[in-house]
């Protein structure tokens, strides 16, 4: 199983790295935001993958803190990009 | 299989680094850059370092992405010409990058020749852990064994609110940091404003008590708090306070002084100075940890708000 | 028991990261900004969720299981906010920048 | 290769990322970027330290982790000043570059 969720993670952070490429190409900062919001839940989501793989459930405060942060984060995002 | 998500993991890394400068677009830029901070948290997971991980996640990617947004957007607002590309010439372009190689290169080799076994403080770490009453060894590191590292750190987030405050125009000094909020904001915007906190502020204080004996700690809470408060800000649910507020900078002040007050405390009961009577080390650390908490929030909030900008209070006669 | 949780786990699991690579394939091949929202919205939504299912199946404890779901649900809420305010940036006009 | 001599080698390759932008980049903004990039770069090499460093029950050394998290508290001051310079550089000459008299020319009265 632990093999399962490494693979997993690594899925998920190959997926999540070929959406990345719409950070160098734009055209907008909207569709640069959506990448950054992209990475954010696959970010999350290899976390908990990870977690879960090395057992330690600590890993999952990581995963709420980022959640919090990259939703604050976005936020400034959309403002600063808006003024 | 863990080995391939490392590879993986390093190789897109380091991909990312080299947009945030090779790209053309500042915005894009800061965007790579906490996409950046995103990948370290992952790759402080994988070194086992869940604490730092934490740490990354609120104050690498989160807070410093949001500083430099809005730093970007104030000086495209400010910027009256179209910044011309003045990238030095192909010559230097390659000087430097010898240069940096050449670093790199010799920090690899570092890395490559460490010693072993390798030196390590984890079982003076471990053999005094006991006597702090934590079970969390990087909280006991920094709130205990190195506890003067945290004092000064304190004391450098406070210069750097003394730094930032002081960019303020003579006429604005005491003022609010930032715009005056928007009449309106969109529904949205209010709608997670009013959600989100509560949550923020219940994940912060778990995250601070968690970090008495698991990953977590001031630092991390501190931070969650920081960007609801913000959030709120952001918002316009309430403004910025004005910096001349007392209140305001005892709150910026009490993280240091009560460690301070510790510390010397600490001559007369204990030993030294920031000696903990080992009795009393859980509750004292927890009271200082708290404090710091709420300090913490306050100076990074403040950092993120900037120079006061309005709203200077009036003068009051005799003062 | 712990055969049919495994089981449960790999499917999960596997369908969400069909669901992140449809995420990203949309937002790279999608001609506009609202549509290419569209795709990553739904895609990476579904993605984590399917992911936190098959995780919370292998947590140890309820308690787990339920920070795990906390967190999905955290992302839901946000990530709606967050889309809603990146369509309205896109709908509006580039600035000079 | 093990884990952490991987990540090390990372942090090495980072450092000389971030320092090629902090050299060539001529706005200051882009220039604090680089430099958090070269900090997150220095910050995985002490973390290599801190993983070798694994002993008595712990994942890691914990006294170099502490200092990671107190560094990176202290990049972001240093970062957070760095940025309302900039911002202050950008208001009063109009422009945010520090290449030699770019802001002179057209600089307020």
């Amino acid at each position: 199983m632990t093999e399962f969720l490494f693979g997993g993670a690594l899925a998920v952070l190959l997926t999540v790295a070929l959406g990345l490429v719409r950070i160098l190409r734009g055209p907008g900062d909207a569709d640069r935001m959506m990448a950054a919001q992209l990475l954010g839940t696959g970010g999350i989501a290899v976390l908990l993958l990870l977690g879960a793989a090395v057992g330690d459930p600590a890993v999952v405060d990581v995963a709420l803190t980022l959640a919090l942060l990259a939703a604050f984060a976005s936020i400034a995002f959309v403002k600063g990009a808006a003024k | 299989m863990a080995f391939a998500f490392d590879l993986a993991l390093v190789l897109l890394t380091v991909a990312v680094a080299a947009w945030t400068i090779a790209l053309r677009d500042g915005f894009a830029a800061v965007v790579a850059f906490v996409v950046y901070g995103a990948l370290l948290a992952l790759a402080w997971v994988r070194l086992g370092a869940i604490d730092v991980a934490l740490t990354e996640a609120a104050i690498g990617a989160g807070l410093t992405g949001a500083l430099l947004i809005g730093a970007a957007a104030a000086v495209r607002r400010a910027t009256r010409t179209a910044l011309p590309e003045q990238r030095p010439d192909l010559g230097t372009r390659t000087l430097a990058a010898v240069l940096c190689a050449a670093v790199a290169g010799s920090i690899a080799a570092g890395v490559l020749l460490l010693p072993e076994p390798a030196p390590s403080l984890a079982a003076d770490a471990a053999r005094h852990l006991d006597a702090t009453g934590l079970g969390n060894p990087v909280t006991a590191v920094l709130i205990a064994y190195r506890a003067t590292d945290t004092l000064l750190e304190k004391v450098v987030l406070v210069l750097a609110i003394a730094g930032v405050w002081s960019f303020a125009p003579d006429g604005v000094w005491g003022g609010r940091p930032g715009p005056a909020p928007a009449a309106s904001q969109p529904g949205a915007l209010l709608l997670l404003a009013r959600v989100l906190p509560p949550v923020g502020v219940v994940v912060g204080a778990y995250v601070l008590w968690a970090g008495a004996d698991h990953p977590g700690g001031a630092f991390q809470g501190g931070t969650i708090l920081a960007a609801m408060v913000l959030l709120v800000v952001m918002a316009g649910l309430a403004d910025v306070p004005r910096i001349g507020s007392r209140a305001l900078r005892a709150m910026v002040l009490a993280g240091p002084m009560v460690f301070l007050a510790v510390g010397f405390a600490g001559v007369v009961i204990a030993d030294a100075f920031l000696a903990y009577p080992v009795p009393y080390a859980k509750p004292i650390i927890l009271a200082i940890e708290i404090v710091l908490t709420l300090s913490i929030a306050a100076t990074l909030a403040l950092l993120l708000a900037g120079p006061p900008e309005r709203d200077a209070a009036p003068a009051r006669p005799g003062q | 028991m712990s055969a049919l949780a495994d089981a449960f786990t790999v499917v999960a699991i596997a369908l969400g990261v069909v669901f992140f690579l449809a995420g990203s394939v949309g937002l790279l091949r999608f001609p506009d900004a609202l549509t290419r929202l569209h795709a990553l919205t739904k895609a990476d939504n579904l993605g984590l969720g399917l992911v936190v299912l098959g995780l919370a199946a292998q947590a140890g404890s309820v308690l787990g299981a339920l920070k795990l779901l906390a967190v999905w649900v955290l992302v839901l809420v946000a990530g709606a906010t967050v889309a809603r305010l990146i369509a309205r940036a896109a709908h509006e006009p580039e600035r000079g920048a | 290769m093990s884990t952490a001599t991987l990540f090390g080698l990372c942090g090495a390759v980072l450092i000389g990322v971030g320092l090629y932008g902090l050299i060539v980049h001529p706005q200051p903004l882009r220039k604090i970027v680089a430099f958090n990039v070269l900090g997150g770069g220095v910050f995985l090499v002490f973390g290599v330290i801190a993983r070798r460093g694994a002993g008595a029950g712990f994942g890691g050394d914990p006294v170099p982790q502490a200092l990671i998290i107190t560094g990176l508290v202290v990049a972001f001051a240093a970062t957070a000043l760095a940025a309302a310079l900039v911002v202050q550089l950008a208001r009063r000459t109009g422009t945010v570059s520090i290449a030699e008299d770019a802001g002179a020319r057209e600089s307020p009265p």
